[in-house]
């Protein structure tokens, strides 16, 4: 049956994540974008509530549970209170989740790492440095030599927090892509430190694969290898979740200085002009968000979701960029000034056209 | 409960019977009564008046819990045949509504049987006035008691009546007239009332001429000493005065009728919507133009681009339209959901066939297709039953508890 | 240097077009959409004030005063009027001014027909009934045989006004867009009246051409041929133009019910919902006029114009079609029913992607 | 007199004076003074300000008539360089403005001399308060006349005043402080006054950390006691009281300010979002990314689509700003379009930017290239000088003739 509520069980998990990010990740948020740092005990809090673990089979010492729909939930309520931390907390599913899905039973014995007590982070390299990068073409290439797989070329935004010591490199072999477990370690791989306009939080590096080799058993999936257009469509999901996160992040923040703010002895909150624009951010971020959750839904039943997964994902990237940035202009000059959110907003926002599965569901 | 897109069965075959209506008995007339404007569509509506009261019927649920998204799916399947078509249905419409949402059970025995037997007949809803457009507080049109005959007398003039005059002309139809019956009250003097065919007093001085659904008879209905019984009136009819603020609990009420219809008249919205988006993604592929959903960056249409976007805001339509209709069903309050499902829809399909017509070139601008008239369909959906500013205003109203005397 | 102000000449020009299209054009226009047709006293009228022929040479009994700029200025105070009835006064400017233009000697004697004092219609066969019809590349063709040239293929929104002798038909000679003069009555040469959306005054036609023969000097130019860009430009530059009137037009109705229609007791105008968008309608107004002018001013130097074309057509048509959409919605119910002229400045204004040469300057 | 947009000769040559300065004393030290927000960028301001009163100094005429018109290309060929680095030359910027525009030729010649000779200098407006924002008639800093000293004694808070820092810790420099002289005349009773550096009583308690311009010091001003001479009030002393709908000469004198900085500040706007659209195209030229403007129809690319609509929109702002600049020229009053010129702008640019950023991917994003940076500097174009909201304001007044107190 059509239905939009979620079940108790979900309806839980969204109330503990809604407070976790209010209560812990909101008030890190500024001083992380400032610093360029990711808050290590936030993080550490985060992991203790299982959000990722519990979508990792129970063989791994998971929850068994995983779903793209309580995924997408989770993604925006974390993105609420902020996308790099948000990224941070998810990134051990960058790994686990594609082996979880596609791994072969060799690989699937890494997934304790990320089920574990500790936080372990993950790392993904999808998205390529240059101005064209295409997901369902990298122009990195995985090629066979013996029993091994020689990877070359270059990657941008690949989450690289500390403690990394794996990362799944997405390639193009014979011109399918297909993803490779890869050590931080690996000789032939650089790894440079990236400053990007927004989502400051996560720390990101930039990849350079000159002749890296990796065994055949590192190829994601062994001889099956992986359904690589699943694992971007989980990736556009939870990005479009979290857009959803970050706008409503911005229109709260927005709303809430519009109710307060004085100007000509009312709240501006009073002004039509101002009030319309609020309840346009309200109406999209609302319609973005069912976006998401279809797709993620069609994700569930495990079918193809490449064209719900696009409406999702542009339709809340371009969500996430107008409110943010009418929220910068409700706030007028305070809009401008990094003592306020909304600027981050904005930034952050800005990064959605060109990400690529920096979270999976 | 959980999170699903999944329709139920019967929705299913609901929409699939719209659907058929749809290709078999609107397609066809779709031009034909939008060049013959007002005039009544009878290719269409004695097969639906047929299917309504036949056996079987028309199926209007969809299962347990179900029942306004399944009105939703099959309003927009008939929208997608044709939204003039569909507003000259022989069926009570918004008038229904009201009796339904407010009446007794014995009005709702009483007005709206008749429409499951006989010869075809039409429910409308008068709210709007010359001078007060989206001000339903302001309505000048008044009712007295008339306590020797115990009868309601009405007096005023209403206009953009929905199937006024098909309501009006056919036996059995009824009218919903709002009115007040204490000025000084305000809004909470405010009522409806039935007025049924046949009822002397009230006629139909003309019907508009439009930009588009033609074949919709939107009228103008003059009330002189228009006499009707008092248990016509729907609800109570003790007048609650309301200082602005608060209260009105009356007119809280008769405005409700719109949470209930909003969605519906998004659903309209998204059957025209899909209809202009189908055609022209029908019309790409005979003239070979694909639709790629994983075009490199630097290769991307701008024609790609565009249906893209033109689907994406279809779907989150037709989404935010379910979803104020499924708290229908949940018993829910839907007041801030049903204007954004409204504001959404109107404006969104307004875009999308405005684009398809672009999309399609000369093709599009010409008559010899119906993707113009869609365009000129869609509009209206950005227009009545609150315009999308009036939507807006609610939503804002919502999101910042503000009341409508501080948000106006 | 850089000026925005036209000269004395051109503001008596444009005070005196403003005054017909208010006082003879505006009264006719709702008349005319419904019952699709011209008004005959009006362009007799119109054609008194000797706009096009004040642009011809004088030689052929005109003002000897073409320019592109004056041309715009006419063009938007027309449309303000009406488009369809504006396009209908300048249509004898379709023939004549490419054949002042471009026309060999011989051609150039017909244009002391569009000099006369009487109205003599003139018709461009330009855009072709397809969807995606490319007026740099048209599909109909122009062959030589002999001392011929014969004409194949379909024209739509082609001017048909009652006394239309001629039309200028464009077709692609060896791939490149040649123009061709050919007689209403030519054999092979059908013309079905057109019914459009909108400009319902102007009668167009589509045409086809099934092996229209002309002789070899009827082609525009002669052997020299004739610049078909500069008067497609032209052409986009009189539209973009006559989109910003469609658009002012919109607009002054808008604005002056709104200042006029009472909602909760007060004007409709001073609710900030309504003021914002009448603001945002004068600036957009503004701003694509000057890029008319600017791609007209460009013309006038016999440069090359078609990026500038292209820019301010586009921003018109926009413009336009946002404007007429807002002017609907400022009149709420009003806006959607004919006694008012909105809705037939949208359905004017949704024509202007698919014009092409429908009037020049 | 004619429409034409064929510049002076003086025109063309400050432009490429200013566009030599763009490229090798702003891009070379974008970045760096992006990271080192605050520093004072002297590899360009020494540059700067040798030019500015060195031999020849620099044109800011283009001849006849063409004055302003000038100021607002040269204001373009800077902010394409660096909008931040440009708010910090060394000149009397929009205090020079308020000077040239209320002061008297002594006023002029004894504040506005210093920037020809000498070290470079400063000149700032401070209007904006913590609790005032749009709203300048609510100013609460006062100025009071000390009858026995003749001085006024300035006391408030000031925020958001560009280059205040600069102004105030270089000799020569100069704050123009408005002030009420009577809050019970409201608007009538804001004055104009001139705070030069070295005066005490005023102090920088802190710039702005922010989005974009960091190059920019964007100072917190407070004053307690601050005397300066009776002949720094710009203007007279007398106080109108006014009616809320009429009068208010002095305010809006005061607010005639605006109509000459707003092309200014839109032609600051043009100059961010041309560097970021030259950008693209240049880049997608390297790539091999051609943009046609005749491509067929079905064949456009979204790249293309996106890049004409940024031309468009870059030059309606341009030509938008020019026509307010050359009212100046002509004595002509242009508070409409000035504040056309500056809401177009504000808003084109932002876009222009966020899809120039959009449009090459992850290198938009990153930090290595200027694009991002492009972006956020471009955003204060549609806050500062009367954000994009009181901008529209300021339109739909005039466009409905409208006053401040009917349409707020």
């Amino acid at each position: 049956m059509i239905d939009f509520q979620p079940t108790d069980e979900q309806q839980l998990v969204i109330d503990t994540v809604r407070d976790f990010a209010a209560n812990e990740i909101r008030p890190k948020a500024r001083e992380c974008d400032e610093s360029k740092q990711v808050p290590e005990k936030v993080i550490t809090l985060a992991h203790e509530l299982g959000l990722v673990a519990n979508a990792l089979p129970e063989s791994a010492g998971g929850g068994g549970e995983r779903s793209a729909v309580t995924g997408v939930l989770v993604a925006e309520e974390l993105a609420v209170g902020d996308l790099g931390i948000a990224l941070a907390i998810l990134s051990p599913g960058l790994c686990a989740y594609p082996i979880a899905e596609f791994g072969t039973e060799e690989q699937k014995k890494g997934l304790a790492h990320y089920a574990g007590p500790r936080f372990a982070p993950g790392s993904l390299a999808w998205v390529e440095p240059r101005f064209d990068s295409d997901p369902f073409r990298p122009q990195t290439t995985a090629r066979r030599d013996g029993n091994e797989y020689v990877l070359d070329g270059a990657k941008c935004f690949v989450p690289w927090l500390e403690g990394t010591d794996t990362v799944l490199v997405v390639a193009a072999q014979d011109g399918v892509p297909q993803a490779f477990l890869v050590s931080r370690t690996a000789a032939g791989l650089g790894a440079e430190p990236e400053r990007n306009m927004g989502v400051l939080a996560l720390p990101t590096a930039e990849l350079t694969l000159s002749g890296v080799r990796v065994p055949a058993s590192a190829r994601l999936g062994g001889d099956a290898g992986a359904d690589l257009r699943r694992v971007l469509n989980q990736g556009r999901v939870a990005l479009a979740a979290m857009a959803v996160g970050v706008a409503r992040a911005a229109f709260e923040t927005a709303r809430d200085y519009a109710k307060e703010r004085q100007v000509f002895g009312v709240p501006v909150a009073t002004k039509q002009a101002i009030a319309f624009k609020l309840a346009d951010m309200a109406i999209e971020i609302d319609a973005a968000r069912l976006l998401a959750w279809e797709a993620a839904w069609k994700l569930d039943r495990g079918e193809d979701t490449t064209r719900e997964a696009l409406l999702a994902k542009r339709q809340s990237q371009r969500v996430a960029l107008e409110v943010a940035d009418g929220a910068v202009q409700v706030f007028g000059g305070h809009g401008y000034i990094r003592d306020y959110l909304p600027e981050m907003h904005l930034r952050n926002a800005r990064g959605f056209t060109c990400f690529e599965a920096l979270a999976l569901v | 409960m959980a999170i699903s897109f999944d329709a139920n069965p019967g929705t299913i075959s609901g929409r699939d019977e719209m659907h058929d209506i749809a290709v078999n008995h609107m397609r066809p007339w779709s031009r034909k009564y939008d060049v013959q404007e007002h005039d009544m569509p009878w290719e269409f509506v004695n097969p639906m008046w047929d299917r309504a009261t036949g056996k079987g019927g028309l199926k209007l649920d969809g299962g347990p819990g179900d029942g306004m998204v399944t009105v939703c799916v099959q309003t927009e399947e008939l929208c997608w045949g044709d939204a003039g078509l569909y507003l000259r249905s022989p069926s009570p419409l918004l008038g229904g509504s009201a009796v339904a949402a407010a009446g007794t059970p014995e009005q709702r025995e009483k007005f709206l049987s008749p429409f499951r037997t006989g010869k075809p007949k039409w429910g409308a809803m008068a709210i709007t006035e010359p001078q007060a457009g989206s001000d339903a507080a302001n309505i000048q049109t008044t009712a007295v008691l008339d306590d020797d005959t115990n009868e309601w007398v009405l007096n005023g003039t209403k206009i953009f009546c929905t199937a006024g005059d098909a309501a009006l002309s056919h036996d059995g139809g009824f009218v919903v007239v709002w009115a007040t019956v204490d000025k000084s009250a305000g809004r909470g003097g405010i009522k409806s009332f039935v007025v049924t065919a046949g009822t002397k007093g009230i006629k139909v001085v003309g019907c508009e001429k439009k930009l588009g659904i033609r074949a919709s008879d939107t009228a103008t209905l003059v009330l002189e000493n228009c006499r009707i019984p008092y248990n016509h009136l729907l609800g109570k009819a003790e007048v609650k005065k309301a200082d602005d603020s608060k209260g009105d609990k009356g007119f809280k009420g008769a405005m409700a009728t719109f949470d209930a219809s909003r969605p519906i008249v998004a659903a309209m919205a998204v059957g025209v919507g899909r209809a202009a988006l189908d055609f022209v993604k029908e019309e790409l592929t005979r003239q070979g133009v694909t639709i790629r959903y994983d075009s490199p960056p630097t290769q991307q249409t701008a024609i790609e681009r565009d249906v893209i976007d033109m689907e994406a805001e279809l779907q989150a339509a037709r989404l935010l339209t379910w979803r104020a209709a499924k708290m229908i069903d949940r018993g829910q309050r839907n007041n801030l959901e049903a204007s954004m499902a409204k504001a959404k829809a109107g404006l969104a399909v307004t875009k999308i066939t405005q684009k398809a017509v672009e999309l399609l070139g000369p093709l599009g601008y010409s008559q010899k297709l119906l993707v113009e008239k869609w365009m000129r369909d869609a509009k209206i959906n950005d227009i009545y039953e609150g315009t999308q500013q009036i939507n807006q205003l609610i939503v804002a109203r919502r999101i910042l508890d503000y009341s409508s005397s501080v948000l106006r």
